[in-house]
């Protein structure tokens, strides 16, 4: 399936699951510092774990990054 | 003189708050956090980079400092309230430095959207600290919704113009009752200190540091300035008069 | 930073010297000068006062200050070339903070008086530290005739009003290549911070500390102002704009 | 003999030198803070101790104060 | 230089508007407004008093004024709509000046109740006036929303206290295309020059003249200070400089 | 309001002296001339230069404007008296306005030689208009010396900084009997009634008309302004407050 | 009837109209410069001629002054 | 004779005056804007007419200017 993160498409296998993603862009679900919006609503973060994707999701994958 | 921060429940040492937006390394703005003696940083949440080497966040936790995300970008109260949200997940703190921004050319917030989202968070139990205007009026209609504190602008944001209207900055602090945050347009050392002379409670900067020539030296300057500023707040200043007021007496002149 | 403040060949390591006018008692002014840090305290001569108790000049000792004694309440180059040898006489140094007015109700310095004492007190072996106006020439005119520092005032002695033209403080300061140091006006610490900010290279302060209300504090908000305005000056603040200049990136931004 | 110290008349004994007069308001010759002027003249502190006084001399007595 | 200031469709030859608060008498009214060269004159509607003698409306009326009625004294849209709807039946126009303020100490505009009170009378049919903060994004809102003009306040009603914040001034001029009129805190003449020159279209003042010494005077100062400042706008001024720019030249020198 | 300007033993009606220099052309320099309504105008004296069309000379006799010749160019007390000689000569008029620099970045007045050069000046009969910095007790000097009238700089000649210290202009003001004239530093309108409204006599200015992008309007514009100015000096303004203070009374409204 | 004017009782005849109560304060329905509001509502101008009064209307009749 | 004027070498006939040199740069004695230095000295404008020159003079003729 495909899905789009942060605006790109990105293949993944079938049945593949948020964390899935989370692991292939070297991050865990219990990474400090990500947010995840899925299809415009927050992902809680109790949620990642048991998250799953669907063709044409529209992931966003947030880092935390210097601001004022 | 004992004389701690309260924000949001929370006792503070240091009376600055730092952006980190603007440093040109992630060496130099641990240095800059450090020479400030801050204890609340504030950081954005941005796409993943691929390219991007470090975390802003390793810095800050190292540090110990507390994070306060921010809204920064947003133009409306809906993006604004979804990007606290994400803030909330990814930092996990309901502390948020809200911005609501009216154009980016002056990065100046907007009052009406501002409200709005300031409502919303505040029910979903964020502590918020607004980023406004110098007008008091907006002021006390955050403080009313019940934000953690109120932070005007002296200038916009990354203009070093400092406070362009003092006595704006001055009716606010008298018309609310939480904590006041000079945000914005802090240029230097002095700006910093009248920030705290005219009762502000703290002071928030970012590129006045990061974008110095010497960003870890103007940190210990603004260090140094917020303290000044509070302590001569305190302690009563002369009153300002046209004329002199001499300081040597003319009693016992000798007949020369 | 290593940075001493170098005057008349020697070496120090504050930047504020105090003057002592105005305490409202020894014991309120040996509290000030500690929390200022101060390593130099002008005094003044007058008659002796048979019901006076104790002397400034025990305070000034104990403390391990260098005395920088005035000619406040000379108006002409005769009283305060006089008042000088009285006073290296009582202190057995020949630094002499010179003082020449014009009237007393601004007591501001008069140029044609204080420059003939200049000469004469140069000649005479003085060191002197030459209270003057804020005016670029006339300040040239007195480092060329052999001062020890230029000493121009931001605004009227003891008036609190700040530094009233802070352009001619900065060419006055490009103008010369001895010390300058901001004598009198100062009211508060964002004021001496700023004189730093402006390139001088010390602030020379009494009634904002010594009649504040809380004088030892006022002293330690005048350290950390001079601190911290030096640190700022050579630290290269950023421009000042109209407009803003986001201090966190627009990229990366999510579609939410 | 009547010296004027500080504009006020004072009496003194015939013979009476500069060390007698600070002696009598409590200063030694060694006094630090302290300057005199005799008639309008600066007196150095070498010249304390052997310093005459005559009948009509003018005497400032200066002490350090607070100031500036 | 034909000139003529253009507000809700009509075309005026003053840039002058004129309240009449607080003028000591109805004569003392009637020679300011008649000095100042006004074409267009503030009232408000209050209470029959039986005791007073003549009206305020006569003397607008013999001068052949337009009569701007205002809602000053109202908190709330609600109210100010109403006033509004009141001041139509009085004065048989649509043109209303809308103040719908936060606290009776500042008399600062209330921007939530302002923008909606402007949304109802625009809606209405009303011209509105929009008396507002200096924040440039309230104004665009205003003007997005219809008013006939954006009156920002340079300082509190009557304080005198002159434009605190023109840059803001200038930043909301460029930032909406209606009419922007600065209404409130002009003390004296050079601060209304100083509106004309931000690019301000028409200065609103009452009383800095009904309360000067002599307010005939000052009236005619003013009409001088708003045709000045409206002249130095469009003559285009030389830059600001730090150092100077000879005016006479040193060429041609001769050999002394 | 008759209100007569007295120079010299002469009475003008107008408060405004124009200098000639930097002006494109002398077309444009008399269309400015006639536009500000000027009855003084200053011009140099320089080397012939053969490839010069018409005189400013003409234009100043066509408009039957006074000569006031000056002393621009000159460091020393000796090379200004000689000009002033040659002026006398050239103009038949003892009027000189006197200017003795210290340097050629600030064009600011050398307190030392401009004495000098006055005193000589003085005896030798001449009204003297000296250009000088804005310190009070220099002033004084010069009144003393009997000068026909003081001139202070505002900011440096031709920078259009305005005023930098309006409280040395009105203590100046205060400390002298003879009339004193602004000169040098006005950029625009608002600069020339501050001017006026602190209490000078008359303002002097250049370059802010010459350099102007539109002379003749801005020329126009400066003649309002000393107008404004000088009218609201004499009205009264109302003080300076932190809060507002109604034009609208508060009483009778209505309870809607 | 009693009716409240600009917050203080005023008793007119029964039947009174609003037009009554302007003659009796020295305006007719055609002056201009002042304004009616009734029970809260403005009267319209062009009603003010027909507008009747009942027992206890609190009407507010404001005029022109001076203002801001 | 070579005199110089406002800085350059200029050749006069053999006893010309001063009236002479400013004939020659079209002025007369009683032109109104202009000055003159001899040597370093004003000439009185009542001198003009009759003011020899000599070899080796420097002259400075000045004229009305535009200034500040």
């Amino acid at each position: 399936m495909i899905v789009t993160l942060n605006g790109s498409p990105e293949e993944l296998p079938d049945g593949a699951q948020l964390s899935d993603l989370l692991a292939v862009h070297g991050h865990t679900t219990a990474a400090r510092g990500i947010a995840i919006a899925l299809n415009g609503a927050v992902v809680r973060r109790a949620d990642w774990a048991a998250q799953a994707l669907d063709d044409g999701d529209a992931v966003e994958l947030l880092v935390a990054v210097q601001g004022g | 003189m004992d004389d701690p921060l309260l924000l949001a429940g929370e006792t503070f040492s240091s009376r600055l708050i730092l952006g980190t937006g603007g440093a040109p390394s992630l060496d130099a703005l641990e240095a800059s956090l450090s020479a400030s003696g801050t204890e609340i940083v504030t950081v954005a949440l941005r796409r993943l980079d691929p390219t991007a080497r470090g975390s802003v966040l390793d810095v800050v936790d190292r540090l110990g400092c507390r994070v306060l995300p921010n809204t920064a970008g947003c133009f409306t109260a809906r993006d604004a309230v979804l990007t606290a949200h994400l803030a909330r997940e990814a930092f996990e703190t309901d502390w948020i430095k809200l911005e609501v921004i009216g154009d980016d050319r002056t990065l100046l917030p907007d009052a009406v959207e501002l409200l709005d989202a300031t409502e919303q968070l505040v029910d979903a139990g964020f502590q918020v600290f607004a980023y406004t205007t110098d007008d008091p009026i907006l002021g006390r209609r955050l403080a009313d919704a019940g934000v953690a504190a109120v932070m005007p602008l002296g200038s916009p944001i990354g203009s070093g113009a400092g406070i362009r209207n003092p006595y704006n900055i001055a009716i606010l602090r008298e018309s609310v009752a939480v904590p006041v945050v000079l945000d914005a347009g802090i240029g230097t050392a002095s700006d910093a200190a009248l920030a705290m002379e005219l009762g502000c409670d703290a002071v928030l900067l970012a590129s006045a540091v990061t974008r110095a020539q010497v960003p870890a030296r103007m940190a210990e300057a603004m260090r140094k300035a917020v303290e000044a500023g509070r302590l001569a707040h305190s302690a009563g200043r002369i009153p300002r008069r046209l004329y002199a007021e001499a300081s040597t007496s003319f009693a016992g002149l000798p007949a020369l």
